[in-house]
C-alpha cells in the first residue's frame, strides 16, 4: 500500500466503518523557520468496532503503539490509544489517536495484545489506574501500584474511587 | 545430569529511574536464563495525579523531575502538548534554543550511559574517562541555564533564557573539545577487544521483536528500525536541520541488534548532536523568546482553553509522549498522561535476556539505558536454600567474565 | 602511545578540583573552625557562572505582598505571613527554578550564588529566607 | 599516636547510597562526586554495596510507601556509629512531590536524619560539604566515648 496522506487515512476509515466513526479530526501544526508541517489525527469510534479498527489500522502499516491514556468523564471512561505510522520516512510520520468510550456500568474493553504484544504494560496500567477490565489480557496482575495503594482505589478516577484520601500533608 | 532443574532468581526491586523501577524474576538453568518476569512500580510517585492538582507552569517543573537525566524532553513534550491545544505559536528563536538544549542533554546522557555500561562490565577506567569528558558539557549547560542538571529553561510558548552572541566563544570551545576528545572514547568502545567480546552477540533484539514490542530510541534503532521523532516529525527546529537516522550499519555495515550495536548507535548520536548544535548556532534566527511573556495572562488563557492534545519529543532514550486534556474550567489539566521511553523498552528486555548468562544481566539491562542499572539485590534459590547475592556479587560475576575473556 | 600519554599526564595539572582540602584534614572539626577564623583557606569549589541559580535572596522592602510567587511555586516553598504581608521562603523545599524571580512584578526576589547549604536542621535560620 | 589525631574519626567513611524514589538527578550528582573532577575517593570515601559495610547512609528521593519498611531495615543494618544524609529537597521535605498519594513522608519522619543537603539537585561539591558536616557529627560522637 502506498503512503497515504492524513485525509486519505480518515477517508479510509470512514469508508470502512461509516457512521461508527463518531468523529474524525485532523490537527495540522507546523514548526521551525521553514514551517514544515505535521499531522495528528483524532478518531472517536464506537466500542463495537474497536478491535476491527485496530486491525484495519495495521493494514496501513504496522503501527508504533505508544500508550493508552484514560479520562474519567462522568458516566463513561474514555480511553485514548496513541499510535503512529510512517515512521522512518523524513517528516512523513502521522500520529493517530483513537479514543473509545466505555460506560462505567460495564467497564470492559478487548485486549489488543494479540495484534500488538507491546501493549501489555499499558493495558495492565489502565486496569489498575481506572478499574477497566481488559478482556483476554495475557497477564492481568497489577503493575505499578503493588504495595503502594490498596486495591479498589483507582488513581485516575475523579469519583469516590480516586486516591484523594491517601494523600498525606507533608508540611504539617 | 539427565534431569534439568530450574531455579528462580529475583533481581531488584530498588531501581531508581522514573516510575519504572523494576524487579526481575529469572528462571535459570545452571547459568542460562530460561524465563524472565518483570515487576515494576516500587517507586511509583503518582506524578500524573499530582499534575492534575496544579497549574501548567508548576507542572513544567514537575515534569522536569520525572527523570533527572532526561529533564529537557519531558517539559518539552508537555509544553508542546499544551501549545497544540491552545494554538500557541512558538517563536522561531525559541524553537532553535530548545533544539540546542535538547541536543546538549543528549550528549550528556549518552556519555553518562557509556560510563555506566563500562562500569557494568567491570571496566572502571572507562567509567572515569567518560565521566571526565562529560563534565565539559555540564559546565556548558550550567553556563547557559544556571543549573547543572535540571535546566528549568522551558516555559509554555517558548524558553526562559537566551543564547547571546557573547556566549558563542564558550559554546564553540566546548564543542571543539568534544570534536577532539570524542575520538578517544569512540576508539575505546569500538576497538577494545574486551568490550567487543562482552557486547557482541549478547542481548540480541531482532527487528521483528523490536517492532512488535514497540521498542523506542537507540534500542530499536540498533535493531534496524528507523524510528526517531526528530527525523519523522518537524518539531522544534529539526525540520530545518540536516539530520538522519543513526543505525549501526553506518559503521559496521550490518545490523545485529546486540549490545555492541546499541553502543555504536549512541556514540554516533553524540557526534551527530555536536553537529546539530553547530547547525543551530549558524541558523539561529532573531526574534522573541516567549509567545506570551506575562505568566498570569498565559494562565488565564489556558484556564479558558478546552481540548486535548499530544506532545512528542525524542529523549536520549527514545520517544517521550505526553497527553494533556484541558477542560476549560480549571487551571489544572483534567488529565495528564506521561509515557517515558523505558516504559516501552521494558518488554524488550525479555527477548534480550532469554538464553543469556547470569553474568550478562547487568550489561544487557543497562544496554537499553533504563536510567540506572536495576541490579541491586539478587537472591539465588539453590536447593531450597536462599543465598543472597547482592549488587556487588553480581557485579563481581560480571567482572570475572570480562577477565576470562581478557586472558 | 600509552607511554606518551603517561608522560604528558606528568606535566598536566590534575583534573580534580580539590575542594575543600587537598588531603583529609587531621580533624574535620578543627579544620572547619580554622576556616571560620580565617587561619586556613578552603580550596574554593568550581566557580559558578553568571546567572547561576543559587539560594533565593529576598528584598523585604520592595515586596508588595501580591502573592504571585506563591501561585506558581511548584513545591509550595513560599509561605505568606498575613500580619506583615510579607513572604517567607523555605530553601529546603525550593526547587531552584527561579520562576518566582521572573514573575515578581517589583523585583523583590533574586537568585544569589550561595549554594553550599548543607545543614543539620532543615528549618534552620540559614535555610529560611525572610 | 598524638592526642590530636585521636579526636579524628579513625575510619574512612564508607557510604551506602539508597534511592527511595528520586528522579535520578541527585544520584548522578553523587556518582559525579566520585569521578575525576571532584574525586571524593581521595578522602577514602567510597560507595559500598551493602549497608553492613557502611558508616554513612545517603538517601535520595522522597520515601515511597512501599520503600518505607526497606529504609527502616537498611538503617538498622548500618553499624553504629552511623549517620544519615539526605541529598536533595524531595527527601528532606517532599519537594515537588509534596501532595502525592504514594509518598510516605519526608525521611526524618521515618528515620533520624543528621544532615540535609538542599538543592534540586545539589552540586557535587555541596554533597561533599554535606559529608564534611557528617564528619563533624561522627567526630563528636567519637570524642564523647
Amino acid at each position: 500500500m502506498k503512503n497515504l496522506s492524513s485525509e486519505e487515512i480518515v477517508q479510509y476509515f470512514n469508508d470502512k466503518f461509516k457512521e461508527k466513526i463518531k468523529d474524525a479530526r485532523i490537527e495540522k501544526r507546523s514548526a521551525g523557520s521553514k514551517k514544515k508541517e505535521f499531522f495528528n489525527i483524532w478518531f472517536k469510534i464506537d466500542k463495537s468496532i474497536f478491535k476491527e479498527a485496530i486491525n484495519h489500522l495495521c493494514e496501513i502499516q504496522f503501527p508504533h503503539f505508544a500508550v493508552i491514556s484514560g479520562n474519567d468523564i462522568g458516566e463513561n471512561i474514555e480511553l485514548v490509544y496513541h499510535f503512529s505510522v510512517y515512521y522512518g520516512v523524513r517528516l512523513k510520520e502521522i500520529s493517530i489517536n483513537i479514543s473509545v468510550e466505555v460506560p462505567k456500568s460495564n467497564l470492559k474493553i478487548e485486549s489488543i495484545c494479540d495484534i500488538i504484544p507491546g501493549a501489555l504494560i499499558s493495558e495492565r496500567e489502565i486496569q489498575e489506574m481506572l478499574g477497566v477490565t481488559v478482556e483476554g489480557i495475557p497477564d492481568n496482575r497489577r503493575i505499578f501500584l503493588i504495595g503502594n495503594i490498596p486495591e479498589g482505589v483507582y488513581p485516575w478516577r475523579k469519583d469516590e474511587k480516586g486516591p484523594q484520601k491517601l494523600v498525606r500533608d507533608m508540611y504539617e | 545430569m539427565s534431569e534439568k532443574t530450574t531455579y528462580t532468581l529475583p533481581i531488584g526491586p530498588i531501581h531508581p529511574a522514573l516510575k519504572e523501577p523494576v524487579a526481575f524474576e529469572f528462571e535459570i538453568e545452571g547459568e542460562k536464563i530460561v524465563g524472565v518476569d518483570l515487576k515494576v512500580g516500587h517507586v511509583h510517585r503518582a506524578i500524573e495525579w499530582i499534575g492534575t492538582q496544579r497549574n501548567p507552569i508548576q507542572i513544567i517543573y514537575l515534569a522536569e523531575r520525572i527523570c533527572g537525566i532526561c529533564n529537557i524532553c519531558h517539559p518539552l513534550a508537555f509544553s508542546r502538548a499544551v501549545e497544540n491545544i491552545a494554538n500557541i505559536e512558538v517563536p522561531e528563536r525559541a524553537e532553535y534554543i530548545r533544539t540546542i538544549m535538547a541536543e546538549l542533554e543528549r550528549i550528556h546522557s549518552h556519555i553518562l550511559w557509556a560510563g555506566v555500561a563500562a562500569h557494568e562490565i567491570g571496566f572502571d577506567t572507562v567509567l572515569h574517562l567518560s565521566w571526565a569528558v562529560r563534565e565539559k558539557v555540564l559546565d556548558l549547560i550550567e553556563y547557559l541555564t544556571g543549573n547543572r542538571i535540571t535546566k528549568a529553561v522551558f516555559t509554555i510558548g517558548g524558553v526562559r533564557r537566551d543564547i547571546t552572541k557573547d556566549q558563542y566563544p564558550t559554546i564553540n570551545k566546548a564543542l571543539n573539545y568534544y570534536k577532539e576528545n570524542l575520538g578517544v572514547l569512540v576508539n575505546t568502545f569500538l576497538d577494545d577487544k574486551t568490550i567487543q567480546m562482552r557486547s557482541k552477540n549478547c542481548g540480541i533484539l531482532t527487528e521483528e521483536d523490536a517492532l512488535k514490542l514497540c521498542a523506542v530510541g537507540p534500542t530499536t534503532r540498533a535493531s534496524g528500525i528507523k524510528k526517531d521523532v526528530r527525523v519523522d516529525q518537524a518539531y522544534c527546529a529539526y525540520g530545518d536541520l540536516d539530520i538522519k537516522v543513526m543505525t549501526p550499519d553506518i559503521v559496521t555495515g550490518e545490523v545485529n541488534g546486540d549490545v555492541y550495536d546499541r553502543i555504536v548507535v549512541r556514540l554516533l548520536e553524540v557526534e551527530q548532536s555536536v553537529d546539530l548544535i553547530e547547525q543551530c548556532l549558524d541558523k539561529l534566527p532573531s526574534g522573541d523568546l516567549v509567545a506570551e511573556p506575562k505568566i498570569p495572562k498565559l494562565l488565564a488563557t489556558l484556564k479558558k482553553t478546552e481540548g486535548e492534545g499530544i506532545g512528542r519529543a525524542e529523549a536520549p532514550r527514545g520517544e517521550v509522549i505526553h497527553y494533556v486534556k484541558l477542560d476549560g474550567k480549571n487551571e489544572a489539566p483534567y488529565t495528564w498522561k506521561v509515557r517515558a521511553p523505558t516504559y516501552n523498552n521494558l518488554l524488550a528486555w525479555i527477548p534480550m535476556l532469554m538464553g543469556e548468562q547470569i553474568a550478562d544481566i547487568p550489561i544487557v539491562a543497562a544496554s537499553t539505558d533504563p536510567c540506572m542499572s536495576c541490579t541491586n539485590r539478587v537472591t539465588v534459590i539453590r536447593n531450597n536454600k536462599k543465598e543472597i547475592l547482592d549488587n556487588e556479587e553480581l557485579h563481581r560475576l560480571s567482572i570475572e567474565k570480562t577477565r576470562r575473556f581478557a586472558r | 602511545m600509552i607511554v606518551l600519554r603517561l608522560i604528558k599526564q606528568l606535566f598536566k595539572n590534575p583534573f580534580t578540583n580539590k575542594f575543600p582540602a587537598k588531603y583529609t584534614p587531621t580533624s574535620m572539626t578543627e579544620f572547619l573552625k580554622d576556616v571560620e577564623k580565617g587561619k586556613v583557606k578552603m580550596i574554593p569549589p568550581i566557580e559558578t557562572p553568571p546567572q547561576f541559580r543559587g539560594a533565593v535572596a529576598y528584598d523585604k522592602e520592595k515586596c508588595i505582598g501580591c502573592q504571585l510567587c506563591m501561585r506558581i511555586c511548584p513545591s509550595r516553598s513560599i509561605e505568606f505571613i498575613p500580619e506583615t504581608k510579607k513572604i517567607k521562603i523555605y530553601l529546603s523545599r525550593c526547587t531552584f527554578c527561579s520562576q518566582c524571580v521572573e514573575i515578581c512584578p517589583v523585583d523583590a526576589l533574586s537568585m544569589s550564588d550561595k549554594w553550599l547549604l548543607a545543614d543539620t536542621n532543615k528549618y534552620s535560620k540559614n535555610l529560611i529566607v525572610e | 599516636m598524638t592526642k590530636e589525631s585521636l579526636k579524628t574519626f579513625k575510619k574512612s567513611l564508607w557510604v551506602f547510597h539508597m534511592n527511595t524514589g528520586s528522579c535520578n538527578g541527585c544520584d548522578i550528582e553523587i556518582v559525579a562526586a566520585l569521578t575525576p573532577r571532584y574525586d571524593i575517593e581521595r578522602f577514602g570515601m567510597m560507595l559500598v554495596g551493602t549497608p553492613r559495610h557502611a558508616d554513612v547512609l545517603l538517601v535520595t528521593g522522597p520515601v515511597m510507601k512501599n520503600m518505607e519498611d526497606k529504609v527502616k531495615r537498611v538503617y538498622e543494618q548500618v553499624p553504629d556509629p552511623k549517620a544519615v544524609i539526605v541529598v536533595g529537597n524531595c527527601g528532606a521535605t517532599g519537594g515537588v512531590f509534596h501532595e502525592s498519594y504514594s509518598v510516605a513522608g519526608p525521611l526524618d519522619k521515618i528515620i533520624p536524619v543528621d544532615v540535609y543537603v538542599p538543592g534540586c539537585p545539589p552540586r557535587p561539591e555541596a554533597i561533599i560539604y554535606g559529608v564534611a558536616k557528617v564528619w563533624l557529627k561522627l567526630e563528636e560522637m567519637e570524642g564523647k566515648k
